[in-house]
């Protein structure tokens, strides 16, 4: 019971057992973390973790906490966070289940907090038992002398007619050779697009057709006109993935139809 | 490197130009796997014997014949993953003082979570905390996944598509483990249900510290 | 390294607490001497071999039994100066080798370089720069001599009598030309879209202008 306690009755502990109390609180640096912790402070239950009294953990924890407190040590944050959990979880267990309370219940959240230190405790073993065994380089080894695979690197390289003559066209031509630069004058690009309609969304709550939105002076000339067209088609389905725009067609090639989504909000 | 050879099965017909060459007789392959994984120091898989040693030739069962000439001999054929290599047997490690090499001395949380990954893997790095119960630094996973023993694995198919850790070939090399099947105790520990991402009911404040 | 070992002869009267413990089987020796000539990085010389191992053996008993049992193996026990080591049999030196093939791009400058030369040949070095207009890399010149595309022709009789350069059967053959005369001019370069910048379409009407 309680009288097992850490910190409490002092008088009925033996020097060993003090100082490895005092040990706990002078080391707090030493853990990692409250789960690990509270690993230490079950050890001395002395009993299978399965079997460990989850209550009685938490009484030890907080009586650690309150001591460290009384030392003026300061804990880090998350060791006073499961502090009050803890502390809210021994009430819980103390309490009778309350079944109108949601939530799992006290011993839903003890049994876990159990399995966690056998988890954690498992792992421990297994990384014992894991740097435990025979080891490269220690126990046994590999080949001293490596006399791995020479590799014999042939390297090929490769260039047909059509690069040579080319290359041959690229030199000749220097003179008048002026960078392929797209011709922008024609070209509307989906940004502008984008950034027009965005602009224009707001007024119109009917169907419209698309080609409406194309810009002044874009309508008559069949380049610009087409490179209009594609952009604010872009533009719209862009429009319509964001959710402000719904389109239609009513038949193939019939005119597409824009009718904006804002006003619906 | 080419596939030329391993796309070929070693029982599978084989072009004209091919058949005019038999297999090697089995105790020459058997030389041949025995001079390969004793030149070199990294384990070599059955892929990469069967495309160095001439066609239809059939590693996996030189090896299988080499690994019981070598049963108790001062030098020990071992499976690593799916490769193979030799290795002394860790009874006469004394003898090697000279060859010791220095390992950079882990720390515990760096033991801890390499356990954790070897145990649990593909494990994220929020499970690992989880289980550990503290946030896992930056500089503990960089250390392992430099010394390569620790390898990125797939994404978990979670929200945030998280990344995993699982170990490696060299990981199972160094520690002289056929396979991560083969990590000691793992059968127990998953009948125990301890190898289990068990979540939370509820919240708890354990292994948040990471999220 | 001690001396005290090697300073009794294996054979000799030994102190009391030496008497205390036999020395291993000579099977057991051997595996012993197995496992070191494995995994040292070096020969081992016998001196070595018995400072390592338990007092009384007999490492050159033990070398000359595990130089039997390896003969025809894989890997044989050789004898380098006073020292041994152990290595792979000499005829399966052709499994130690991997022959990489990379295909590579020829660069820019190099194709430039290539055209010029099989266009103006004989053309000398400060030629190909006034053509290309910027000074011509040794390595770029070096790599076309390397994979035989180009020669060196005859000296120029100009003052400084400076190499030309000549493109080889070799490169004819690889671009499948009977001669250099056959490369196409460039009025056919200009038919056929090549020196407009445009991509050039999927087939080209190369060799229609043949002559």
């Amino acid at each position: 019971m309680s009288e097992q306690n850490l910190f409490h009755e002092v008088t009925s502990q033996s020097v060993e057992e003090r100082l490895a109390a005092e040990a706990l609180i002078v080391d707090v640096d030493g853990f990692e973390g409250p789960l690990d912790l509270l690993l230490s402070l079950s050890r001395t239950q002395k009993v299978d973790l399965r079997r460990i009294s989850v209550l009685e953990l938490a009484r030890q924890y907080l009586t650690f906490v309150e001591h460290a407190k009384e030392l003026r040590i300061e804990l880090a944050a998350d060791y006073l966070v499961m502090a009050a959990w803890l502390a809210y979880l021994k009430s819980r267990l103390l309490l009778p289940p309350d079944p109108s309370e949601e939530g799992p219940s006290g011993a839903e959240l003890a049994a876990h907090l159990a399995f966690q230190l056998e988890r954690l405790q498992a792992m421990r073993d297994a990384a014992a038992r894991l740097m435990g065994r025979d080891q490269m380089g220690r126990n046994f080894f590999a080949r001293g002398q490596n006399e791995d695979i020479q590799r014999i690197r042939t390297v090929t390289y490769s260039a047909n007619l059509l690069d040579l003559m080319q290359g041959y066209a690229r030199i000749r031509t220097k003179d008048d050779f002026r960078p392929f630069v797209m011709d922008r004058d024609s070209v509307f690009t989906m940004e502008e697009a984008l950034e027009r309609m965005r602009a224009l969304l707001g007024f119109t709550g009917d169907w419209t057709d698309m080609l409406s939105y194309l810009p002044d002076g874009w309508h008559k000339d069949p380049v610009k006109r087409r490179s209009a067209t594609a952009a604010t088609f872009a533009a719209s389905l862009q429009l319509v993935k964001e959710g402000r725009l719904e389109i239609r067609q009513n038949e193939d090639f019939a005119p597409i139809q824009l009718r904006s989504l804002d006003g619906d909000r | 490197m080419t596939d030329i050879h391993s796309a070929t099965p070693p029982g599978a017909q084989q072009s004209d130009s091919d058949s005019l060459f038999d297999a090697p007789p089995m105790a020459e392959q058997e030389r041949m796997v025995e001079a390969v994984l004793f030149a070199s120091s990294t384990p070599v898989t059955l892929r990469d014997l069967e495309s160095r040693m001439p066609h239809g030739c059939n590693p996996g069962e030189a090896v299988e014949h080499l690994r019981k000439r070598y049963e108790g001999r001062g030098v020990r054929v071992v499976r690593v993953g799916d490769a193979w290599a030799m290795r002394t047997a860790p009874d006469l490690g004394f003898l090697m003082q000279k060859e010791i090499v220095e390992t950079r001395k882990l720390s515990r949380a760096a033991i801890e979570t390499l356990a954790i990954i070897a145990y649990h893997q593909p494990v994220t790095r929020t499970e690992i905390e989880e289980i550990r119960g503290v946030s896992v630094s930056r500089g503990t996973v960089d250390q392992l996944l430099e010394m390569e023993w620790v390898r990125i694995g797939r994404r978990r198919m979670t929200p945030g598509r998280p990344v995993t850790f699982v170990v490696t070939p060299v990981f199972l090399d160094h520690f002289g483990l056929e396979s991560a099947r083969d990590l000691p105790g793992l059968k127990e520990l998953r009948a125990a249900g301890l190898l289990e991402n068990r979540p939370p009911p509820g919240s708890l404040p354990l292994g948040q510290g990471g999220g």
